[in-house]
Formats: C-alpha cells, structure tokens, sequence
C-alpha cells in the first residue's frame, strides 16, 4: 500500500510563505532533510503532515544561499535546521537555538557536501 | 538574586543508557535551564549509501539502531520496494509485521525497565527485563539473532517461521499477556511511581502537535498519530487501535506504552491467525530510481526513511529522521522547570534512542 | 585469588554503536544472566570502577569522553571493549566520522566479538579481564615498591 | 551488662571489633535476599567484604587530599558515636557524635567541589535534618519510659518500650528507611547506582576512601538496629525477632517503591514521623505528668 | 581593690577611653588608646573574675541621687535629639514613641521623684554578672581592637562614606560603660538608662555609614527598641505605683517579693527584653542592623547589646517560673528558635546568616528562662557564654573575609580554604561551635533536652528544639561545606590581613576551644554557685559523658594530624563531571559549545523556608503569645 | 492506586527459584538458529570470492594465490550474508559464538578446494 506523499517545488522566497501556509492549514512538520544533487546544489525537503497525508514543500539551494528558519512558525525545527548546518554546509538564518556547529560535530566539516563513491577514503 | 549549580549531565552517566548531554542549570533542585547537546554516537553511516549496494545496505539499515532493529531494516525494504514497484509476497507481509510488533514489545519492555530504573525502582527493572527476555528468546528462535535479527531483505524475509512454531509463540503469548498484566498495574497503580511520573514534564496537546512529538510522547498529550493507520506491511488486514491519553505527563506515556503491550500482543495473536501460507519473497532485479519517503511507525513513534536512487545500485540519499529527533523539541520544553530528579525521568519519558537519531 | 577477581566493579560507556551491545550489557544485569553472581556491580562512575567497558566506535566527539572516563578510574584497571564496533568500527569502519575501535584513544585488554556481543560472550570477556585485572595489580604493587625503594635509600 | 567498672569498656570493644563483621554480614544478606526478590542468584554472603578488600587494594584517586581526612573523620566518629552506644553511654551524646560523623561525610562531599558530589551533600543535609528530630524523638521517648537517657539502663529496664512507642517506633523505622540509604529515601546515595546523581556523595571518593566509608556504613548499620533492639530490650529473643523482621520490611520496602524527591522524603520524615512521634510523645506525656504525677 | 571600686571602674573607665577616643583626631594616637584600654578593661574583668567568683552575690551602696538626676537629664536630652532626628526623617513611629517615653518618664518624676526613697543597693555583683562582665571585657575589648583595623579598611572601600571614627570609637567605648552598667546595676531606673544609652549607641552606630537603608535601619531598630523602653518605664510606673517609696525598685526586692507583685513589671521588662533580643515579632530590626559595620555587629548584635535582652529575662526567670505569662515568654523563644533557624537556611548573606543565628538562639535562651526551672538557667547562661564567643569569632571572621573577597555573600566564600587557609579554619572552628559535638552550642542543646524533659510542659520545647535543631545544622553544614570546598588555581589572600586583627582572631579562635574544653570548670565555678543561691539546688554534670566530650573534643584535635601520616601520596584527579572534559579543573564546554564555569551553589529552598513563608506566620504567633501574656498580666493589676 | 503494589510479585519472586542461568557452569541459551560464528569448509569453497563481495563489512578476505579465505571475527557482523550467498554451501554458521581475546587476528582457513576438470570461472553480477 503506497502511502500518499506530494512533493512541491518551491523557490526559496516563497519558502517562509508556504511553511505558513501549511501551519495555519494544521500540519505539523515531520522531517527537514536535504539531499546533495548536484556539486553545491542541494534539495531541500520540508516534509508536513496531515491527517498521513504527507506535503513535501522542496526548495533546491546553493551552500552559498541563506536559507531563511522556519522556527518562527514550528519551534522544533532548529532540530532539522541544525543538522542541515552541520552536515551539509548549508546557511540557516536565525533559528531559535542555534549550536553554531557543534549540534552533530563532525571529523569532517559538512561532510554530506561532498559525494564519495565506494573504494575512496571519505 | 539567583543561586545556581550547573551539572553537566552526561554523556558519561549511568541513568543514561546512551550518550546524551544536558548542561542543567539548577536552582535548588529546581531546572532553570537545559540545554541538550548531541553527536556522541554520530556515525554517519547514512553516507554508506555511496558505498554500499543498496540491497546490502539493509545490513546497514538494521543497524541504525539496536533495540527496533527489524523496523528500521523492514522500512527500508519497504521504501525500496515502493521505489521499484516490487509486491511482497502476503506471508512476508505478516511476518514482517510479527516481528515488527515483537520489536515494539521488546522496545517498551526495556524502556518500562529503564524508565523504572530512572525513578530508582530497581525490581521494576528487573522485572520487565526478565519479560523482555522471553521476547528475546523468541526472536531468537525465530531469527537467530537477539537484538539485530537481520530477517529482513528487499523482496521479502529472509526466514519462515514454521506454523506450528507461531502457534507455540501464539501460546507463549498468553502467559506473557499474564506477566505484563502483573508489570503494568505496579507503574500504573504505585502511588510511589506516580508521585514520579503524574504531573511531570507535562506538554499539551497543542505543545505535542507543533513541536513534532510523534509516537506515545504525542500520543500520551492526546495526539492520536500512529502510522500503523497508514496499512503498510499487513496492518491494512488487521485492527489497529490508537491509544491515546490526554494528560500528557510521564504518566500519560508511561500509560501510553503499557497499554499498547496489549495492542502488540493482540496484534500478533491476530497476525497469526490470519497469515497466509506461500512464498516468504521474490527476486529483486534492477535498481531503484526515484524516491520515496517511507513512513512507519517505530516504538518511539513515526519513523521516516527517506530514499532517493537514479537507476544504480548505489542510492544517491538514504535520509533516516527517527522519531527521538522530533521528540527532542518536546523534550527542551518539558525540562524547562522541573526538578533535578525529574531530569532522567523526563528524559526517559520520550524513549530516547540516541543512536538512531544521530546515526 | 585476591579480592580484586571477586569483586570487579564495572563503568560502561555507549560510544558510537548502534545500542545493541548497550542493551546487551544491561541485559547481563538482569535476572537471566546476572552478573552480580560474580560480585560485578554497575557503578556508572568511574572512580569506583575496576573494569570499564565500553561498546561501539569512536568518533569526533566521544573521545575525549572515553579518555576521561578512563582517566578517572583508580589503578589497577582493564578495558573491555565489546562488540566489533568496539574492536574495529566493524560495519561502520568507513564511515567519515568514525575513527576506529576503542583502542585508538585508550589501551584496550579484552576484544569481545559479535554483533550484537552476546551477554555470555560479556560475561567471558570479563572474567577473561579479571585475569589481566591480577596481573596489572601485581604490576602496580611492585612498581610502588620499586619506586619507594630508591627513593628511601635516597634519604 | 555486669556492674562491673569495666563492663562498658568491653562492651565497647566488642563493638568496635565486631561491628564491621557484623554490619558486613548484613549488607551481604541484604544484597541476596534482594537479588531474590529481583529473580537472580546474586553476589555470594560474603561479597561486601571482598569489595571492601578491593577497594582497600586499589589506588587511592582523590581530587584533594583533604578528602582522606574527612572519610578518615566519619570512620572514627561512626565508630565512637556506635562504642558509645553499646558501652551503654547517654542516646543524646551517642546522637550528636553521630551527626557529627555525618556532618564528616557530608564535608568530604563538598570539598571535592564536583558537581555530582555537591547536590549529593545538600541532599544529604536535607536527608539529616530529616531524620535528626525523629532520632532525638526517639531517645527522648525512651526517657521518657525508662526515665533514663542511658542507654545501659534502657536495657536492663523490663518495660516492654514499644508498646509505650509505636508511634515512635514506626517513625523510627521510617527514618530508618532513610539512614539505611534504601529506596524510597534513597536521595543522596544508593546502593545501586542508576541515580541521577551517579553516587551523589559518594562519587568522587575511590578505592581506600570508599572502603572506609563503607566499613563505616556497617558500624552504623549494627547502631541502627541497636536501637530497634532498645524497643524490645525486656525479651531479647523478641528483639533478635524485631531486627529481622524489621530489616527484611526495609529490604521489601527498597524492593516495592520508587525513589521519591527531596520535598517528599522531607515531608514525611517530619509530618509522618513527627506527628506519629509528637503524638505519641504527647499521650506520654500527659499520662505521666498529668494522669499519674 | 575593694569590688565596688573595680565595678565603678569598668564603668567609668570606658566612658574616660571614650571621651578621649573623641578627640583624638591621628588614627595612631587612636589606635594605642584603643588598644591600652582594650587591655585594661580585660585584664580588669578578669581581675573581678579572680576577686570575685567566691563571693556570691554582694551589694554595693552608691549615694545616688546626684547620678539618677544626670541620668534624667541625659535621657531627656537623648530624647529631644531622637525627637528632632525622626521628625527630620520623618520617621514618626520613633517621635510618637519617644514623646511617650519622655512624657512618662517626666510624669513619672513628678508624680513619684519625691516619694521615691534612696535606694541602698545600687549596684550589685554575682556570678552571673562576672560572667557578662567577661563577655563585655574581654570579648568587647577585642572586637573594639579589631575594629581599629577593620576601620582602616572599611573607608579604603567605601570611599563615598564619611570618615567618622573619632565618633565611631566614642560610641563603641560609651557603650561598653553602658554595658558594664546594665549588668552592675541594682536599681531599675539604672538599668533603664543604661538600657537607653545601648539603644542609642545601636542607633547611631547602625546608622554609621549614613546611606537611606542605613539610617532606615538603624530607625527601625531605634523605634522597635524603644517600644521595649516604654514597656520598661511602664514597668517601673507599675511598681511605684505598688509601692510609692520605691523600694522595690530594686531588682534583687522586686524578684524576690512573690508572683503577685512581680509578674506585672516581670512581663513588661521581659517584653522589652524580647524587643532588645529581637525576638520574633521584633527579629527584623536585627536583620537590619547588619548594615552596620561588622565590628558593630559582633559587638552589639551579637554578643553584648542582645544579650542585654535575654540577661533581663534570665534575671527574672524565677519570677516566670511556672507561670502561664512565663510559659508565654517561652514558647516566644521557642517560636523564635524554630522560625528563624528555618530562615537561616533561605538566606545567602553571611550576616543575615549570623542575624537569623543570633536570633535563634537568644531565642532558646529567651525559651529556657522562660520557663524557668534550674537545669534551664543552667543551660541558658550556658548558651549564653558560648554563643558570645562563637559568634564575635564568626562575625569577625565574616568581616576580614568581606574586606579580602569584597563580598558578605557565602555563596563567593567558595574554596577560602585555599585563598585564606587560616581564616578559613577560624570559621570552621567557630561554626563548629555553633552546631557540632562535643563544642559548645551542642552541649547546651543536650542539657536543654534533659533540662526541658524534667519541666512542665517541656515537651513541646524538645520538639522544637529537634526541629530547630536540625534546621540550624542545614545552615551551618552548607555553610561549612562551602568554605572548604577545593576549587584548583586560588591564590592566597591572607597576606594582607593586619597582626592586630590576627591576635583578636585567635584569641577567640582559642576561647571557643578552650572554652569547651573548660566549662565543666566555667559551671562549677560560676554557674552552679549562681543557680544554687536562686534555686537552692543545681545542676551537676554526669562525669562521664564529661570525659566522653573531652575525649572527642581531644579525638578532634588530633584527627587533622591524620593528613600528615598519608603513606603514600594518593593520585589527583579532575572531579567527575559525566565524562566531560574539564579546562583548569573548573571550566568545560558544554551544549553548543559554549564554555561553562563549573558553578555550585547551596540549596536555599526558599520556597519552603524563605522569609516570605515563614514571618508573617512567626510574627503573628508571637504577638499572639505576647498578646496572651498582656492579658494575663492585665488581669492580675484588675 | 494503591501502596507497594510491587509486593505481591516481590514475595512470590523472593520464595520462587531464581531465573538465572549460571551461565559459566550452565551451558548458554542456544537455539537452532542462533547466528554464533561463520565456518568454512575449505574442500568445498571454489574462490569465488562472492562472500567477499557481499559481505557488509568486508570482514572476508580471499586470497586466491595463497588458496586462504580469512575472516577478521572482529569485522564480522554475523549477518549470515556469506552464507546464504555461497553458491556451493562450503560456509555454514555455527550456534557457537567467538570468544573474547586480547589481542585481535584473522582466522585464516586454507582452501583445499580441487578444480574440477571443467573449470568454471566467471564473474558474479548483482543480477
């Protein structure tokens, strides 16, 4: 049984926009995780649900680009927008509780911005 | 004027069966603030993915965590399946669900322990893990493995379990059924147990929607979110009931995780009833190419498996957000204010699993 | 036999494993397996632990918890590293934030293997560490007295 | 206890040479009749005695050398205030050497200045000052039976004492419940070690320091029931009975309760304790002073 | 020497080194003045203990009229002065109180000053009063040594605070001759002037650095008092009127004349006691005074002025004796005892910890009087002794500590054991006598406990004292614990601390041991003899548990030798922190890096023993108590 | 809603047999299937080095030069991979499980495997 997901893409500016939209419908965010796409291209998927539905709001960014927080709006987000920092280099602006880097520390700094493939040391 | 001790609370520390660390600030007794810190079992095996062919990264998958080590490797078979469009064979079906409702008995058997164990309730502990460890044996029995059972592979399962063997765990049941019934008036009747966990780190309704609490922790605050409801695996053929308590305190999920040791083991008893004879896999061919996001429901709560692949073998994202790491949010708010003995308990209330969530 | 084989107290630390060798060394303490039988006792602290064993890898951020951890524990004392992960970083070896097995932050006296290590196959590898445990005591008491010695005859 | 001159001196030699042996061997039971509540097997009769020769054979690891004295200082006065006891010496003299190797216990505590060791010592504080008036409570009682604080006379007095004192002794044996560091009082130290507090007072002494905080956990163990043997003292087989009964009671009490917070456990040893305490005393009282002047 | 004269000298003496001290405006000249009449004044209290502890209680003649005149007008002068300050200061509880008082006082003179005879025992002298004259000489004079370096420093610090201490030393001395006048004098309008003039002194020097809490303080404490010296008058009006010729005006025929004439000015004296010893409703204006200069504390608001209130008490204990209005004084005490013990466990300021102490255990002595039987008194003198000394070391203590650390808060005075080892041992010795076996505050808490279980009523006293007991060991312990804590890299902060201050500190460090060790001595030579003249029978110590105590007193001693014969040198190692590393010994880094100090505070439990919870229930008890003992006394006069 | 609900079942524990197993003198839980340690029959393995592709954390090492399979024991995660991908069943799980030791070694097993005069050599694909 396939459980029903959609995924919209959106720009990063209409980001903010969307994630309250998605509050005031009644979602709750399930999961922030992004996903290297390309060399310094990275989805990002913003994950709600709803009644098992599940809304995946996908903004694709640069590791330059500032991603704005959404913790204004889900609190529990700095969770997410922590790991995002920390493993894949991206730039979160303003989330609540910010570990500036020491939320998952790591040997390598944002060691998912890079790709190896199998036989290469990381 | 403000007097105040900081304990650094953990990682190293005994009532924590896993590294986390608090920086607790203290007035009195009285928790001023607390903030977690993470990473100290960061492996960061979801980068396997580049490395590992995706159907041994299983292996991988199911060692996400060791407590609900079937789910996770179940997921994500699950996920790959959805991706290639691959029907599981009914009997899979069912088993998968069997041992997947043995894990969640096995999970809140040890966490009833430790939770016991962070209140100073020492028999308690005891005694649920002398529970868990008929559960234990059946997985044993059945998988060959205690705590990562490795059952599971992309397609299917990789054993059967004889009928007249499920009729002997259906029977087995029972008398667990009779055990637990003893373990859970104590946790939920004890006036010493409730003075520890009624009104304690409580979080509303609201609090437990929009922070992402998911499982009992959302559950025990009135949310009733339980991905069973969803009907992967076999859980479309059986009656799924969502239990749910309104308080949301440490009682409440503590009520939460007792109750649903009975909705386990009715759900095995009716698995059983019903499973299929036939074939327990099919053979996998090709390679994934798409993406799925696999939801399922974990002892801890919601689980999410996030698999992207492009038509290779190696996927190019395994993304793994475990339910402990949505409950964290819940947890800061619940440790603002209470007291120093409440710590562990509160943690312990929203059954962390740190190595799942750091992965 | 002195009193030390009698009564090794133990400290446990998670590194980074998956928890199954955690869970698994809680599970010696319970009714089935019981480990106090042989005096062994879960302090949780290190200052009043002979044996420290520790499950899972090492990564950035645990070791200095492991050093200090094991810095803290009174002489004469083992480490038992348990489960693979532990003696090697077994299946997560290749991972980019995992260094290695224990022993690549403290001396370690006894690799206990499995995946998840069996409660019995604990149980060995701390009586095997009971052992080693004698022999660093022995060790101990003749350095002290050697390094008492000269320094009388100083005087 | 013959009138002999010596007779307290012996007394309390025996004490002091016997007590440890003694204590050892209930903390032994102790630990087995738990591990069977539990289930298991656990440790052998004699294990608290092969933790202390570990300990004894380990290295002494301290954050400041002035913890050797303060442990040194809680032995000596646990063992005085215990001699003091059995020589038969005034309850009052024996109470307050007792807190003052408690007061020991709890210095040694704080001078590590450690986290852990610091809330352990205001816990214990707290513990202290809940268990202190009952304790006084509780000799006072017993003058005001015997109409002696000696407690060489309290046992030669052929009064059945806790008939007069069940409320007392009740209260006694809540308060026991606290000195005997056992669940649901156990705050500031437990025997077990899954505590928030890790070992609370204890945690930062090692190998020698703790051996002799635990000998002396056994010169106070013999003390307590000592003055359970106080209620019974006119049948001493009935008083061998009470001890029995009442350490097994506290054994099923750590077995059957979770640990409570500091407010409760302080709330109980003064409300609980003390009313069943003041109340008794005061039916006492005014029986003796104003039924029969 | 006859007696007397030596009783006229330490009166007067002081009142000489006093006058001098105001003019002498170089702090050398100052400081030996201070320091030879220091040692005159205790060298000269000793004396009176060498000539007179044989001599039970003996009473002098002084012609006196000439002085009740001068005291008369002084009081009215003091008044018109108190009248223009409070109305300056709109403080106008004290202008109501003092116009009362003045106009009492005047009427009383016009009514009875021509049918008051001359009284032929002025001054008077037992044991009791060498004891107080010990406590007022040598302890007195050694806080007043101190203070000359205390002083010195204290302007260094405060440098916006007026350099006042020609008149701070002026008042210091006037009170100790005010002192030594109170103990000495027979004739209750004596004891009322001189009673007045330590209030005034109180004032002033509470009011010494002139800040608004200062001076609102030092009103407060002026206004509570003076509530006690109208009491005090209305007393001496109530027995002239009994008896016009005024014969009873002296304190020896007033104790002695039987319940019925004695109980009505007993209650009043006693109340102004009760506001002189800042007994529960009146415990606030002590708090207060602990703006003051901490050599005015030790002095004054500890272990001289306050007990000036329980000294009243003491002295009419026979009087109170199984009385209800005795019971009433008691279970003031005893209120007081519990309350603010429990509040010294929610207080961080080393002087209000010290206050709420003071407090507390006037209030036992207050409970013990009280009641009133002769085990009691002997316990109560008792308290009374080691309390002076103990404290004066404490507050002394507090105050060089205050002047190294720039703070009074316990929670700064962390690891003093390696800034200021010596110190550090001072206040552990001194709190040891306040709570610990085998010092001296714990003897009289056991001798209470066996005094209290043979009195009527006593019971309720045990308890309290049990629960009040264990509170006051919650407060110290912490306390203790926090001064001798080892926290790693301090540097030593002795060096500057002047000889002067370190001689008066070890002296005292030294009396409080000695004194311990010494008082089976202290009660046969001076208290026995005193309770026995009162009662006609004593108490006697069990010789046992007396060599017991020393024994643990010498085991005491000796234990600290213990750290000299460490076989081997045990390894160190960083406290456990859960596995954290530690920078320094006292720094980590925690939850999102951020790097931590390693703080410990004490627990305060301010919601169950703060002073919100506690003195409003306190205060009202006692007013209650005192309101029932009014009554009582009303209805005796009707 | 009760005190000491713990009691009843503490009583019955503290008079019942203890659940313990004495495990050093009584032999450990085992079933048939319990995943102890993988063996391999070196007369039937043809190096086909398959096990050493699927192994998840590359704890077998087939050298075909020297004819040795060796397999680090504390690399092996006892998965049961190798075993259910051995074309000819010469590896096999034992229920016994490895034993602790000090100083870590692979266990080297010589392949004593005799060709088959119709040599049969190809490379296996993920198909």
């Amino acid at each position: 049984m396939k459980q029903e997901q959609s995924i919209i893409p959106i720009d990063v500016g209409q980001l903010i926009g969307s994630v309250e939209q998605c509050r005031n419908e009644g979602y709750r965010l399930a999961q922030i995780g992004c996903t290297k796409v390309g060399d310094n291209s990275f989805e990002v998927n913003y994950s709600f649900d709803k009644d098992y539905v599940l809304r995946n709001l996908r903004i694709t960014v640069t590791a330059e680009t500032e991603v704005p927080s959404i913790t204004g709006m889900y609190w529990g987000a700095f969770v997410y927008e922590n790991e995002m920092h920390d493993l894949f280099g991206i730039q979160v602006k303003g989330i609540n509780i910010d570990f500036k880097g020491t939320f998952i520390q790591t040997a390598i700094k944002y060691p998912f911005g890079v790709t190896v493939t199998k036989g290469e040391k990381p | 004027m403000t007097k105040q001790i900081i304990v650094p609370f953990g990682p190293q520390h005994p009532v924590l069966p896993e590294p986390i660390h608090l920086d607790l600030v203290l007035e009195d007794e009285r928790v001023v603030d607390a903030i977690p810190s993470i990473g100290y079992i960061h492996r960061g095996f979801e980068k396997l993915v580049e490395k590992r062919e995706f159907t041994e990264y299983v292996y991988i998958a199911e060692r996400t965590c060791g407590i609900c080590s079937f789910i996770h490797g179940a997921t994500y078979c699950q996920g790959i399946e959805q991706i290639m469009n691959i029907e599981v064979p009914e009997r899979a079906d069912y088993l998968r669900t069997i041992w997947s409702e043995y894990s969640r008995l096995h999970s809140h058997l040890l966490w009833l322990g430790c939770f016991a164990d962070s209140f100073g309730f020492e028999n308690l502990f005891m005694a649920a893990w002398r529970i868990r460890e008929r559960i234990l044996d059946v997985f044993e029995q059945t998988t060959g493995g205690r705590v990562i059972q490795g059952s599971c592979k992309i397609g299917g399962v990789r054993r059967d379990i004889a009928n007249d063997k499920l009729t002997g765990m259906s029977r087995d049941l029972d008398s667990i059924q009779k055990e637990i019934e003893e373990l859970t008036t104590v946790f939920l009747n004890d006036d010493t147990v409730r003075h520890r966990t009624r009104n304690i780190g409580v979080l509303s309704r609201d609090d437990a929607y929009h922070l992402g609490a998911v499982g009992p922790t959302a559950r025990g605050s009135g949310v009733a979110i339980d991905l069973r409801k969803t009907g992967y695996g076999a859980y479309d053929r059986l009656n799924v009931p969502v239990i749910t308590d309104s308080c949301g305190d440490c009682y409440s999920r503590c009520y939460v995780r007792c109750k649903e040791l009975f909705t386990s083991i009715d759900l095995i008893q009716q698995a059983i009833t019903e499973i299929p004879d036939g074939p327990i896999d099919v053979k996998v061919t090709g390679s994934p190419n798409g993406e799925y996001f696999m939801r399922a429901e974990q002892p801890r709560g919601e689980l999410v498996h996030y698999l992207k692949g492009n038509g290779t073998k190696f996927l190019v994202r395994s993304r793994i957000r475990t339910p402990t790491l949505t409950n964290i949010p819940p947890l800061v708010k619940m440790l603002q204010g209470c007291e120093l003995a409440d710590v562990p308990v509160i943690v312990l209330s929203i059954d962390p699993c740190i190595s799942c969530t750091e992965r | 036999m002195t009193y030390l084989a009698k009564s090794p107290w133990i400290v446990h630390y998670d590194g980074s494993s998956c928890n199954g060798c955690d869970i698994e060394v809680l599970a010696a303490l319970t009714p089935i397996y019981d480990v106090e039988r042989f005096g062994i006792v879960n302090t949780g602290n290190p200052k009043h632990a002979d044996i420290f064993l520790v499950t899972g890898s090492v990564n950035e951020k645990n070791r200095e918890i492991v050093k200090n951890t094991y810095d803290q524990m009174p002489e004469p004392k083992v480490v038992v590293a348990i489960g693979i992960c532990a003696a090697t970083g077994g299946i997560f070896r290749e991972c980019y934030n995992v260094m290695g097995g224990i022993d690549k932050v403290i001396p370690v006296d006894v690799y206990v293997p499995g995946c998840a290590a069996r409660p019995e196959s604990i149980i060995d590898g701390v009586v095997q560490a009971l052992g080693i445990l004698e022999a660093k005591r022995k060790a101990m008491n003749e350095n002290a007295g050697a390094a008492a010695k000269p320094a009388g005859d100083a005087r | 206890m013959i009138p002999e001159p010596w007779a307290p001196v012996v007394n309390a030699v025996i004490y002091l040479l016997l007590a440890p042996v003694v204590g050892g061997l209930i903390a032994g039971i102790d630990r087995k009749v738990t591990a069977r509540m539990q289930g298991r097997v656990g440790p052998p009769l004699l294990q608290p005695f092969y933790d202390v020769g570990k300990l004894f054979e380990k290295e002494n690891l301290v954050v400041t050398t002035t913890q050797n004295f303060y442990v040194l200082s809680y032995l000596v006065f646990m063992a005085v205030s215990g001699a003091l006891f059995f020589s038969g010496g005034d309850m009052l003299l024996v109470i307050f050497a007792f807190t003052l190797s408690h007061i020991f216990l709890v210095l040694g505590a704080y001078a590590s200045y450690s986290p852990y060791s610091h809330v352990g010592a205001e816990r214990e504080l707290i513990q202290i000052i809940a268990y202190e008036p009952m304790i006084i409570m509780t000799a006072v009682g017993m003058y005001m039976v015997t109409t002696s604080f000696y407690v060489g006379t309290i046992v030669q007095s052929a009064i059945p004492i806790v008939l007069y004192l069940p409320g007392v002794f009740i209260g006694y044996l809540i308060v026991l419940t606290i000195k005997l560091r056992k669940s649901p009082f156990d705050l500031s130290t437990s025997h077990h070690a899954h505590q928030e507090l890790v070992k609370g007072v204890t945690t930062d002494f090692a190998g020698p320091n703790l051996a002799k905080l635990e000998i002396a956990h056994w010169y106070e163990y013999v003390f307590l029931l000592g003055v359970v043997y106080l209620f019974f003292a006119w049948n001493p087989l009935l008083a061998i009975a009470a001890i029995i009964i009442a350490y097994f009671l506290e054994i099923l009490i750590d077995n059957t309760t979770s640990r409570v917070k500091w407010q409760m456990t302080l709330r109980s040893a003064w409300l609980v304790a003390g009313t069943l305490g003041i109340i008794n005393l005061g039916v006492l009282y005014y029986l003796r002073m104003v039924v029969v002047p | 020497m006859q007696i007397v004269q030596l009783l006229i000298y330490l009166i007067l003496f002081p009142l000489i080194a006093a006058v001098f001290l105001l003019f002498a405006k170089k702090s050398v000249e100052r400081s030996w003045i201070v320091k030879i009449s220091a040692l005159a004044i205790g060298v000269v209290s000793l004396y009176l203990l060498v000539a007179g502890f044989d001599k039970g209680l003996i009473t002098y003649t002084i012609s006196g009229r000439i002085f009740d005149l001068a005291m008369l007008v002084i009081e009215l002068v003091i008044a018109v002065y108190l009248l223009w300050l409070g109305l300056r200061h709109r403080k106008y509880s004290v202008v109501i109180l003092v116009l009362i008082q003045a106009a009492l006082l005047l009427w009383f003179e016009a009514t009875y000053g021509h049918t008051i005879v001359e009284l032929p025992n002025n001054l008077f002298f037992d044991q009791f009063s060498i004891i107080m004259a010990l406590i007022i000489g040598i302890i007195g004079s050694l806080i007043c040594v101190y203070a000359l370096g205390y002083m010195e420093t204290y302007h260094e610090h405060h440098k916006d605070i007026a350099d006042r201490r020609g008149m701070f030393f002026f008042w210091m001395f006037v009170f100790l001759s005010a002192m030594f006048g109170l103990v000495f004098s027979n004739n209750l309008m004596w004891i009322l002037f001189f009673w007045e003039i330590t209030t005034f002194c109180s004032f002033i020097l509470i009011g010494y650095s002139q800040t608004a809490e200062a001076t609102n303080n030092a009103f407060l404490a002026l206004a509570m008092n003076m509530l006690g010296g109208v009491a005090f008058v209305a007393a001496l009006i109530y027995i002239t009127t009994i008896d016009p010729s005024g014969r009873l005006l002296d304190l020896g025929a007033l104790i002695n004349s039987g319940y019925a004439v004695a109980i009505v000015p007993a209650v009043l004296i006693c109340f102004a006691g009760l506001t002189k010893a800042a007994q529960m409703p009146f415990s606030s204006w002590l708090v207060g005074a602990m703006v003051a200069p901490t050599p005015v504390s030790a002095l004054l608001h500890s272990s001289t002025m306050v007990k000036a209130g329980v000294y009243i008490i003491v002295r009419f204990a026979p009087v109170l004796t199984g009385t209800t209005e005795g019971m009433m004084i008691a279970m003031v005490g005893g209120v007081t005892f519990l309350l603010t013990s429990c509040m010294a466990i929610s207080q961080s300021n080393a002087k209000k910890v010290l206050a709420y102490s003071t407090i507390a255990n006037l209030g036992l002595v207050v409970a013990c009087a009280g009641v009133g039987t002769y085990n009691l008194m002997w316990v109560a003198i008792l308290l009374i002794i080691f309390h002076a000394i103990a404290k004066s070391l404490l507050f002394l203590c507090v105050g060089t500590v205050e002047h190294r650390i720039g703070s009074r808060d316990i929670e700064d005075m962390g690891g003093l054991i390696e800034r200021m080892p010596k110190l550090a041992i001072m206040m552990f010795i001194g709190m040891a006598g306040m709570f610990l076996a085998p010092f001296g505050m714990i003897i009289s808490k056991w001798a209470a406990i066996e005094a209290f279980i043979q009195a009527p009523f006593g019971l309720i006293f045990i308890i309290i004292l049990a629960f009040g007991g264990s509170a006051t060991l919650f407060f110290w312990s912490k306390w203790m614990g926090k001064i001798i804590s080892v926290m790693r890299h301090q540097e030593n902060l002795e060096s500057s601390i002047k000889s002067e201050k370190w001689t008066v500190l070890w002296i005292l460090t030294g009396l409080v041991v000695v004194v311990a060790l010494i008082f089976p001595l202290i009660s046969s030579a001076l208290i026995e003899p005193f309770i026995m003249q009162i009662y006609g029978h004593t108490t006697r110590l069990a010789e046992a548990n007396i060599t017991i105590m020393l024994l643990m007193m010498g085991l005491l001693i000796i234990m600290p030798f213990s750290m000299l014969f460490q076989s081997k040198t045990p390894k160190m190692a960083p406290p456990y922190m859960g596995g954290m590393t530690t920078e320094g010994g006292m720094r980590y880094t925690g939850s999102a890096g951020v790097s931590r100090n390693l703080v410990l505070s004490n627990y305060y439990l301010r919601n169950y023993f703060g002073e919100e919870r506690l003195f409003m229930p306190g205060t009202l008890a006692c007013w209650g108590l005192i309101l029932i003992a009014f009554i009582m006394v009303v209805g005796v006069v009707l | 809603m009760g005190f000491f609900e713990m009691t009843k079942t503490a009583l019955k524990t503290v008079l019942s047999r203890p659940v313990t197993i004495l495990y050093p003198y009584q032999p450990a839980k085992k079933t048939s299937l319990t995943r102890g340690h993988v063996v391999q029959d070196g007369s039937k393995c043809i190096s086909c080095s398959i096990c050493v592709k699927k192994c998840p954390s590359q704890a077998i090492l087939l050298n075909k030069e020297a004819k040795t399979w060796q397999i680090d024991r504390f690399r092996c995660v006892v998965c049961n991979s190798c075993v259910d991908t051995c074309p000819t069943r010469c590896l096999s799980m034992d229920t016994q499980y490895t034993a602790p030791a000090s100083v870590q070694g692979v266990e080297v097993f010589t392949i004593t495997y005799v060709k088959p005069p119709k040599p049969e050599k190809k490379e296996e694909t993920k198909e």
